[in-house]
């Protein structure tokens, strides 16, 4: 009997497998309706377990009680039943040490269990799915159980109802409801997820490596961007099923905290029901919030977007592609990607932009700049300031790439402050002038590629013809169009934050700077710097240099929020609750700052229009050119 | 129904770049919003890229009259003759003026003449009650978002405000997919030339008057009750005819 | 420049003040008799008295002082009131030069008179009459169209109900002239005139003048990013505002012998009245009927309520929109927006120059205020001096009768 | 804020240079020239507008090209040799390094200036006609003085470039050497530089000729010329488009800077320098009409104090430069504060005419509002916050000078509790303001109280303070400001009359006739005369003084003066009220006169003087006692810009006690304003 039973328990676990791998089938199939893309599947799948342990788990750690939970959880379940599997071999079975080691992972694996159950009980938090979610820890409880129970009644040579049928009862019963959560549920992640992992569509950001630009689009395809499932990658899809929903973007979005009709789990659990043809009912976390009511309706070939589908529009132009989400999601999931994609079908494909988008698109495409303005205006602010232009053939040391906040008064006297430090220490440097046409940042934010590779393709024609050693801008969604973007279009070049310049000229002693005695300074990290370019020190080594006392926000760094003004959302006319900025001043007082320091035209224009009172904005080149006291 | 929008090749006032005429592509939502089944651009002139940007707001089909450019007239007019003779367009739109050349707004209306068409000008949108066939019903617009109702017959030219709302949006997809067509219009002669000199614009101010802060006295009412003062008021108003009569007023408030 | 002088004779006046030989001699400020002098021995003196008794009226009705005082006036000195303005007369006009006014609602406006400033610049530089077409009003319009620079008229009989018919018979009329330029003005009903007009004769348009001399025009061409500069046109519009209006002398409008022409209507093109739109979200800046709000106002929601009942467009001063009180897009002045409305009634509004300027072309203005001095009183065509505040919740409710009848 | 701000914000690129904004200060005359040289007071001055943001600023008006126009009797520069040009440069070097450009007006003043200053040389003039202005009587300026000052300018030019100006206009406005040539009322000469316009425009030509050939391709000359003389014989509004197009197609200048009028006589002096009683911009149509003809730019100035006013001349075009002169003088930095988005904090000038009323009786340009103009040497425009310690200030009394003192003490980081009696602040300049066109005044009070406010001051009005209420808040330094009140002089029956703050208070509503009796000569009377009048009353207007409104400067005088005749107010100069008896109901008022010492009377309604105030000193005298200075304030400490000793050794539980303004002798809203400052900036 007892020897029966640990070989029926294998067998169990056998045929839990087959059961698994049977219902991993609809799934491939589904996926394989999406697009067709060259991955290397064999050298992914070998990558897994390093990006698992290491990428994954990086993310999972930010929260600590959930990597506890999912080790113990996780790593006993699977060791436990894949050590029972290999029972198979009667040797094992009669071996106490072999039980032993059994038992220990399945014990274990319940202390994990009870954690899974306590993330949803008494209360489930709000960023926490239900649904099958709440009978999951019971399901895996069982088959743990079980399989404690059946070592336990195999190591002291115990048998009977208690340590035979009991367990394996257990077993069966938690088994097929690893099943059911596998097939049907959200434990598909764990075949989603390795698949994801291995086929995922930005590789280079395993091992701590960044990808962040976005991708061209054939401009000859018949369909651009994404309208239907369908026509995402099929590993996209597949990263769709392998979202956990453990709410993390939810937390992170600013869209959401501001409630703004956008929740990236939602969107991203919309697009997956979508996909398996299931409805909108079945999801059972928090709603994109205020969201007006859909369909709710989707298959692979149906509009997903729209009020007969599954994603209301207002989701996608409320996005701020600040890539927070795509930053705590564990399971690497590319969210900016999704929207920019979905958005590039209701751009190009239908024109269904938002009325104050579309006018901004066509200034952009009339007068290559965004408000209409006369490209000779673009310097106008500098006028006091005696700035070299580069003209065609010219050559300087450093082009000085102004991008669309120097229209403004505002952030016109950061370039004044940033033009006198490069003047006070002899830079050789130049602007392009009426020559500088918009980077075409907007335009691709906001789904619409054929302007964007217009304007950039003009851009890059220009900057041909001049020579210089490197790019500066001040504004880091230009930076990242010019640095990460043009090279894709054939356009390579050095580029530099003006904070990374700055630092440059400190550290090298051309810029003497004496501490000032000043209030509270905090750092408020742009978006398109921090996240999407991973620069978060230079800047903070240059407050340190120019301000008595630094502080930080709970969120900086690369987890910094954001201020509300990429993507497009500004000029999307979005229906707005709460101000993204104002959520974001308030987290700047919090931190007991006097001053918020930015270092980009968006954040300076969103944070200075938050009403009084609150911190003063000034940009670092302003702070830097007050603690000037030698060059 | 069957519409022609005459396109022209435009500049955008600030940057000069080549940029579709704000008017022209009012046209063509005008002609949608007037429910045309069939919808084609006609330019009269060789093809320029620029024009492709009017199939993303919605032409399917561009026809280029090359060789039209020496009297747009003449030959917007022979190709609309001709095409009479094989199905005849019922409506010919284009926006109030072109922006980038003379700029003078007559081109609709010689086409008119020429065609022996009326012309219905600065309409922003159909009426919504439409008259028996043969005849159409527009909302011309006016200043300070008045409206005038004009009733045209037709065939007739049509002339779209720049107040007009009617703008649609702007797909790439069918701009790429537009069909732009060469035509060889017939040999026309030389229109006439502008004469003068051609040079930068330079703006000037518009007239001001001097600042004054007196004025001439009127009729004075000292300390009257408040219903002597509010029926002076009433009597002034309307003797200005700024306050609708009584019965105006309450028959505005229904329609 | 007023045309209103004194003559003074300081040593006359001095002489006149003399009364009597009492040590202190006295007058009387307020009295009206002669210098009195006061019991204190005094001289009591009423220097504006003084000035009074030697008050006549002298040349072009100047007040005029008679220093010796008036009793000695010989009647042949007191200047005969006379200089009645004479009127320009252009008898044999060298050539006619056409003007087609818009006259809506049969009024000449600002545009319109224009229009004739521009006509009379081409006339006076060779000698030529300045022929208004399409004056459909009675006589009295005579004398605002020879003050606008008129000197002829032609009366037109079509309306623009039918553009059409409209063109037939002015295009017949010109042919009966001819004129050397006929001029219209670039407004919306103008630039559509214009254009018909062109097509239907076959001649060029000189569209939107902006600059105009007697050799040389100046229209911006190329979406506004170049002008060209030539003769003058035969047929041209003006661009508004680009021209000053006639402020010479006025002229006489003189008969003109031209046979009418009756016109035929076609109805293949008709227009009908105007629909205006809804005032309460009109742009402050080209409403036509604003009602304005001030410090004599408090309670606001009375105050809307008046200005829903008189379908106008609200504004305020600066003080009110200082208080936030209403919105800031609402406050009138140079430091606000500037109106261009028809009638502008002003509640409780002081009128600080800088409001006034607000008030820019402002035809008509209705003033409530307690301060019988007030400039917005002295800018009003009705000034009622009385609690705004009082009266406007009356207003409502009269206007709310009237509706309910 | 409007949408045409960001017009302002437009750089403007004339010849070789680019000015990086549309706000622009033109040439003036301060009074600040010493030595015929712009020294550190001069340049610091137009420095502070550079720094404030300005795009332009023009110095030196009615700089002097030959010795025959002295630069003395306004402290002017004078240009006549090489001397001035180590000064420009260190001038220039100022105001560039903030970013700015630096022009001056260079003029020969013909016979608009004075002959009997340094060099006693006789004026010259086209035609020897006199300036009622300067009341000179010129010599016909024969051909060879035409050459000799044609020469001068042509030189002077050359220093102002060799001194590293970016430019100069020479001076056509105002009735100087230029445009008595050019205005047929002066120009009575037969030969080739009279007669027609032509001709009478010639020796303008020649002057600018002989400068672009003196300073060559790289450098801006424009002029300054009237739109309309306003003057019956005059230059017309035609006439001078005339002039402006002429020489603009000649090529001539690089812009011109447009006025309305002349100033050739009191009144139009006051018309063309228009201060509060007039609209705002009067004259901006007079600029745009030549803008609109000639193909230069257009620089105007002339009440444009507002930067909405401002923009919409810049935005709608009728202007190239928007020159905001006076407003400069009121706030230096006016353009950073635009830019910043703090346009409400900018000191708006008011159109007091302070600044220039002083210049025109010799004295220096000071701001009614702003007592940090023209002392940029000693006193800061920018209050920075004190290093030392931090205090608690009680200040009695929210009139202008308390106001003033809680505004400076709360830049300076103390803590500031304001007491004003009234329900409002502003003291005496509320009352001021109520008098007929004086309302604009209201505008000092607005800013002072705002800035107050948001600097966190605890102002507590309603509230009479007493020595009591004063102790309970345990205060550091307590600064009295509780101002003046009125006076009813010395006269005999002083208790039948009333004072003018009686009327403008509302406390009296006189009707019938009225005997104004001033003694102080200021605004106060002839205001409150106008105020009578315009309510109906028969008012005479009596004063010991030469004439009415004496002390009133010369912008404002002729503006008190055109409303009083205007209402038909007798204006009794040299007479002294003696007596005031009751007669009936009426009054009688004893008149006598200052020269013959002979009496009249006046029987009258009222009577209302006007006799200036006495300080209201009761609260100080409680709180004198038991200060550390016995209320003194240290005098060397005030002049030397340091902290009062009293403030600066100040120990637990002691008060020091200083009193500021009217509340000591009764004076006026500058010296009440530079009281506050210069006692405070040092706490």
């Amino acid at each position: 009997m007892r020897q029966r039973s640990g070989a029926i328990a294998a067998g169990l676990v056998w045929g839990l497998g087959a059961a698994l791998a049977l219902s991993a089938v609809p799934m491939v199939r589904r996926w394989r309706k999406g697009q067709a893309k060259p991955v290397d599947m064999v050298r992914g799948l070998a990558a897994v377990p390093k990006r698992y342990l290491v990428d994954v788990h990086h993310a999972v750690e930010r929260r600590p009680g959930a990597a506890r939970m999912h080790a113990l959880v996780a790593g006993g379940t699977l060791a436990g039943t894949t050590l029972l599997a290999a029972g198979i071999v009667s040797a094992f079975r009669n071996n106490r040490f072999y039980w032993a080691s059994v038992g220990v992972f399945f014990t274990t694996a319940i202390a994990g269990t009870w954690l899974v159950r306590k993330r949803r009980s008494p209360q489930k938090p709000s960023y926490l799915s239900g649904g099958k979610f709440l009978w999951l820890p019971y399901a895996l409880g069982a088959w743990n159980v079980g399989g404690s129970l059946l070592a336990l009644g195999q190591i002291v040579g115990a048998g009977g109802v208690l340590f035979s049928a009991v367990p394996l009862f257990l077993m069966l019963v938690g088994g097929a409801g690893i099943v059911v959560q596998v097939a049907r549920g959200p434990m598909r992640h764990a075949f989603s997820g390795v698949t994801w992992l291995a086929a995922h569509s930005r590789p280079e950001r395993f091992g701590g490596g960044r990808s962040t630009e976005l991708r061209p689009l054939d401009l000859a395809a018949p369909m651009l961007g994404a309208m239907v499932p369908s026509d995402f990658g099929w590993n996209i899809l597949a990263s769709f099923d392998a979202c956990i929903e453990c709410g993390r973007c939810e937390q992170h979005c600013p869209a959401f905290a501001a409630g703004q009709r956008l929740n990236p789990k939602a969107l991203v659990q919309g697009l997956a029901l979508a996909a398996r043809g299931e409805e909108a009912s079945a999801y059972t976390g928090s709603p994109a919030p205020h969201a007006p009511p859909v369909a709710g309706k989707g298959s692979l070939s149906s509009p997903v977007i729209g009020v007969d589908g599954m994603i209301h529009p207002d989701t996608l132009w409320a996005c701020t592609t600040c890539r927070a989400c795509v930053e705590q999601c564990p399971m690497m999931i590319e969210h900016v990607d999704t929207i920019v994609d979905l958005r590039r079908a209701q751009t190009l494909m239908l024109g269904e932009v938002r009325p104050g988008a579309a006018e901004a698109l066509r200034h952009l495409r009339e007068s290559a700049e965004s408000g209409g303005r006369p490209l000779s205006a673009r310097a106008d602010g500098l006028a006091g300031e005696n700035v070299p232009v580069l003209e065609e053939g010219g050559e300087t040391d450093v082009l000085l790439w102004l991008g669309e906040g120097a229209y403004e008064l505002r952030y016109a006297r950061t370039l004044r402050a940033l033009v006198k430090l490069l003047n006070m220490t002899g830079v050789n440097f130049a602007i392009l002038g009426e020559a500088e046409l918009d980077c075409g940042d907007l335009a691709r934010r906001l789904g619409d590629e054929a302007t964007f590779q217009m304007l950039a393709g003009e851009v890059i024609d220009t900057l041909g013809r001049r020579r210089f050693k490197r790019i500066v801008t001040a504004d880091p969604h230009a930076l990242n169009v010019l640095r990460n973007e043009y090279p894709a279009l054939g356009g390579t070049w050095e580029v530099l934050h003006h904070t990374a310049l700055l630092d440059e000229l400190v550290s090298a002693g051309r810029l003497k700077l004496d501490a000032r005695t000043l209030p509270p300074v905090a750092y408020h990290d742009p978006c398109y710097l921090a996240r999407y370019n991973g620069e978060t020190d230079a800047p903070r080594r240059l407050l340190a240099a120019c301000c008595s006392q630094t502080v930080e926000m709970e969120r900086h760094g690369r987890q910094a929020m954001c201020c509300g003004g990429g993507g497009g959302n500004p000029v999307s006319d979005v229906d707005v609750v709460e101000r993204i900025p104002d959520l974001r001043m308030q987290q700047a007082a919090q931190s007991g700052a006097a001053i918020v320091a930015v270092a980009c035209p968006g954040c300076t224009a969103m944070l200075e229009g938050v009403p009084e009172p609150r911190a003063e904005v000034k940009d670092i080149a302003e702070l830097v050119l007050d603690a000037v006291v030698a060059v | 129904m069957k519409a022609i929008v005459l396109l022209s090749a435009g500049i955008d006032p600030v940057s000069g770049r080549p940029a579709p005429v704000g008017g022209e592509v009012r046209a063509i939502g005008l002609a949608r919003a007037l429910g045309a089944k069939t919808l084609i651009g006609l330019h009269a002139g060789a093809s320029v890229p620029a024009l492709a940007d009017y199939g993303g707001y919605g032409l399917k089909e561009i026809i280029c009259l090359s060789g039209g450019e020496h009297d747009p007239v003449a030959a917007l007019a022979q190709f609309l003759i001709r095409a009479s003779n094989v199905s005849a367009p019922d409506l010919v739109l284009a926006g109030t003026r072109g922006c980038g050349g003379a700029d003078t707004g007559l081109l609709p209306y010689r086409l008119a003449e020429k065609l022996g068409w009326p012309i219905a000008t600065g309409i922003a949108a159909p009426l919504e009650e439409q008259p028996a066939a043969g005849r159409l019903a527009l909302a011309q617009a006016r200043a300070r978002g008045a409206v005038r109702p004009v009733h045209v017959t037709l065939p007739c030219v049509v002339t779209v405000s720049d107040m007009a709302e009617c703008v649609p949006s702007f797909v790439f997809a069918d701009k790429r997919a537009v069909q732009v067509r060469d035509e060889r219009a017939e040999r026309t002669p030389q229109g006439e030339m502008e004469e003068g000199l051609l040079r930068p614009y330079r703006r000037r101010p518009k007239l001001i008057s001097a600042a004054r802060t007196g004025g001439t006295g009127g009729q004075l009412l000292v300390d009257p009750t408040p219903e002597e003062a509010a029926a002076a008021i009433i009597a002034h108003l309307r003797s200005l005819g700024v306050l609708a009569a009584a019965d105006e007023a309450s028959s505005s408030k229904m329609t | 420049m007023s045309g209103v002088r004194h003559r003074r004779h300081p040593r006359a006046e001095r002489a006149a003040r003399v009364v009597s030989g009492r040590t202190r001699p006295r007058y009387d400020m307020a009295g009206g008799g002669a210098d009195v002098v006061a019991p204190s021995g005094r001289r009591r003196r009423d220097p504006r008295n003084e000035r009074a008794r030697l008050l006549t009226t002298g040349r072009e009705g100047r007040p005029r002082l008679v220093r010796a005082g008036l009793s000695k006036l010989a009647a042949a000195s007191i200047a005969t009131v006379s200089s009645v303005s004479k009127k320009i007369r252009i008898e044999n006009p060298e050539f006619l030069i056409a003007v087609i006014p818009d006259m809506i609602d049969g009024r000449l406006d600002r545009f319109d008179r224009q229009l004739l400033g521009a006509a009379r610049k081409l006339a006076d530089a060779g000698g030529g009459a300045v022929v208004v077409l399409g004056a459909r009003s009675a006589p009295p319009m005579h004398e605002t169209l020879g003050q606008a620079g008129a000197d002829r008229v032609v009366l037109t009989g079509a309306d623009g109900s039918d553009p059409e018919a409209r063109v037939d018979e002015l295009v017949t009329l010109l042919d009966r002239l001819p004129p050397r330029h006929v001029l219209l003005s670039e407004s919306e009903d103008g630039a559509d005139l214009a254009r018909r007009l062109a097509a239907r004769t076959g001649g060029a348009l000189a569209a939107g003048v902006e600059v105009l001399g007697a050799r040389q025009i100046i229209r911006p061409c190329g979406a506004g990013r170049q002008e060209r500069a030539s003769e003058p046109a035969s047929l041209m519009t003006l661009a508004p505002d680009r021209i000053a209006a006639w402020d010479g002398a006025e002229h006489e409008i003189l008969p003109l012998e031209i046979e009418n022409v009756a016109p035929t209507a076609r109805n293949r093109v008709q227009v009908g009245a105007l629909r205006a739109a809804d005032p309460a979200t009109m742009n402050l800046g080209v409403a036509p009927f604003v009602v304005a709000a001030g410090r004599g106002v408090t309670d606001f929601d009375g105050f809307r309520a008046t200005v829903a009942a008189l379908h106008a467009t609200p504004g305020a001063s600066r003080v009110v929109c200082d208080n936030g009180d209403m919105p800031r897009t609402t406050q009138v002045g140079a430091s606000g927006t500037v109106l261009d409305a028809v009638c502008y009634v002003a509640f409780g509004i002081a009128g600080a120059p800088q409001h006034l300027q607000g008030l820019g072309r402002v035809e008509h203005v209705v003033a409530v205020n307690t301060d019988l001095h007030a400039a917005m009183v002295k800018r009003a065509g009705l000034a009622i001096i009385a609690d705004a505040q009082h009266v406007m919740p009356v207003l409502c409710e009269m206007l709310a009768k009237e509706r309910q009848a | 804020m409007s949408a045409n701000i960001e017009a302002l914000f437009k750089p403007l690129r004339i010849r070789n240079i680019t000015i990086r904004n549309r706000v622009m200060s033109t040439s003036h005359a301060p009074g600040y020239g010493k030595d015929g040289k712009p020294q550190e007071r001069y340049q610091l001055y137009h420095a502070e507008k550079a720094k404030g943001g300005i795009g332009l600023t023009m110095f030196g008006g009615s700089s002097s090209v030959a010795h025959d126009s002295p630069a003395t009797p306004w402290n002017q520069v004078s240009v006549v040799d090489d001397s001035v040009i180590p000064y420009f440069q260190q001038f220039a070097d100022r105001v560039h390094g903030h970013g700015a450009k630096l022009m001056i007006q260079i003029t020969h003043m013909g016979r608009r200036t004075r002959w009997d200053t340094d060099a006693w040389l006789p004026v010259i003039g086209p035609s020897p006609r006199r300036e009622p202005a300067s009341r000179s009587m010129p010599k016909e300026m024969e051909i060879e003085d035409i050459n000799r000052v044609v020469k001068a300018f042509a030189d002077a030019a050359r220093r102002c470039k060799e001194g590293g100006l970016d430019g100069l206009e020479i001076s056509g406005a105002h009735g100087h050497l230029l445009d008595q040539f050019w205005s047929p009322s002066v120009n009575h000469r037969v030969d080739g530089y009279g007669g027609s316009l032509e001709h009478r425009m010639r020796f303008g030509i020649e002057v600018l000729s002989a400068i672009r050939e003196a300073v060559g391709e790289d450098f801006v000359v424009g002029m300054r010329m009237s739109g309309n003389e306003l003057l019956t014989n005059g230059l017309s509004q035609e006439d001078c488009i005339a002039i402006a197009s002429e020489y603009a197609t000649r090529g001539l200048v690089d812009f011109v800077n447009v006025v309305g009028g002349q100033a050739r006589d009191e009144m139009s002096h006051a018309v063309s320098l228009p201060n509060m009683a007039f609209p705002v911009a009067p004259f901006l149509h007079l600029a745009s009409a030549i803008r609109r003809e000639a193909d230069v730019p257009v620089f105007h100035a002339q009440r444009i104090m507002d930067v909405a006013t401002a923009a919409r001349a810049v935005a709608e075009g009728h202007v190239d430069m928007v020159a905001m002169t006076r407003a400069h003088i009121a706030d230096p930095h006016i353009v950073n504060k635009l830019a910043a988005g703090r346009a409400d904090d900018i000191r708006q000038c008011i159109g007091a005419g302070y600044c220039i009323d002083r210049i025109y009786v010799g004295g220096d340009a000071l701001c009614l509002q702003n007592a940090a103009t023209g002392r940029e040497a000693t006193m800061p425009h920018d209050v920075t916050p004190t290093t030392g310690p931090k205090c608690k200030i009680i200040i009695v009394g929210g009139g202008v000078a308390g106001l003033e003192a809680a505004r400076v003490s709360a830049l300076r980081g103390h803590d500031v509790v304001l007491f004003e009696r009234e329900n409002e602040t502003g003291g005496q300049v509320n009352l001021a303001a109520k008098a007929g066109w004086r309302e604009a005044l209201t505008g000092i009070v607005r800013w002072l109280d705002a800035q107050v406010r948001k600097l966190g001051v605890d102002v507590r009005t309603g509230t009479e303070a007493t020595a009591e209420m004063v102790r309970i808040e345990k205060p550091d330094v307590v600064i009295v400001a509780t101002g003046g009140a009125a006076w009813r002089g010395e006269v005999e029956g002083a208790d039948l009359v009333h004072t003018t703050a009686d009327v403008l208070s509302g406390a009296v509503n006189p009707a019938g006739s009225v005997l104004l009796y001033d003694e102080m000569g200021q605004h106060n009377a002839a205001s409150v005369g106008e105020v009578m009048a315009t309510r109906g009353c028969l008012v005479e207007m009596a004063t010991h003084d030469r004439l009415i409104a004496q002390e009133v400067g010369t912008t404002n005088q002729p503006v008190h003066l055109r409303e009083l005749y205007k209402h038909g107010v007798i204006m009794t100069p040299n007479m002294e009220l003696r007596e005031v008896v009751r007669e009936g109901n009426r009054l009688v008022a004893v008149l006598r006169n200052t020269m013959t010492e002979e009496e009249e009377e006046r029987l009258v309604d009222h009577v209302v003087v006007e006799c200036g105030t006495l300080p209201r000193e009761a609260l100080y005298m409680e709180l004198k006692e038991a200060s550390t200075n016995h209320g003194q304030t240290d005098i060397p400490a005030l002049l030397n810009g340091v902290t009062q000793p009293a403030v600066a050794n100040l120990k637990n539980g002691e008060y020091a006690l200083f009193r500021i303004g009217d509340a000591v002798a009764g004076r006026n809203i500058h010296a009440a304003l530079y009281d506050a400052l210069r006692l405070c900036k040092d706490f």
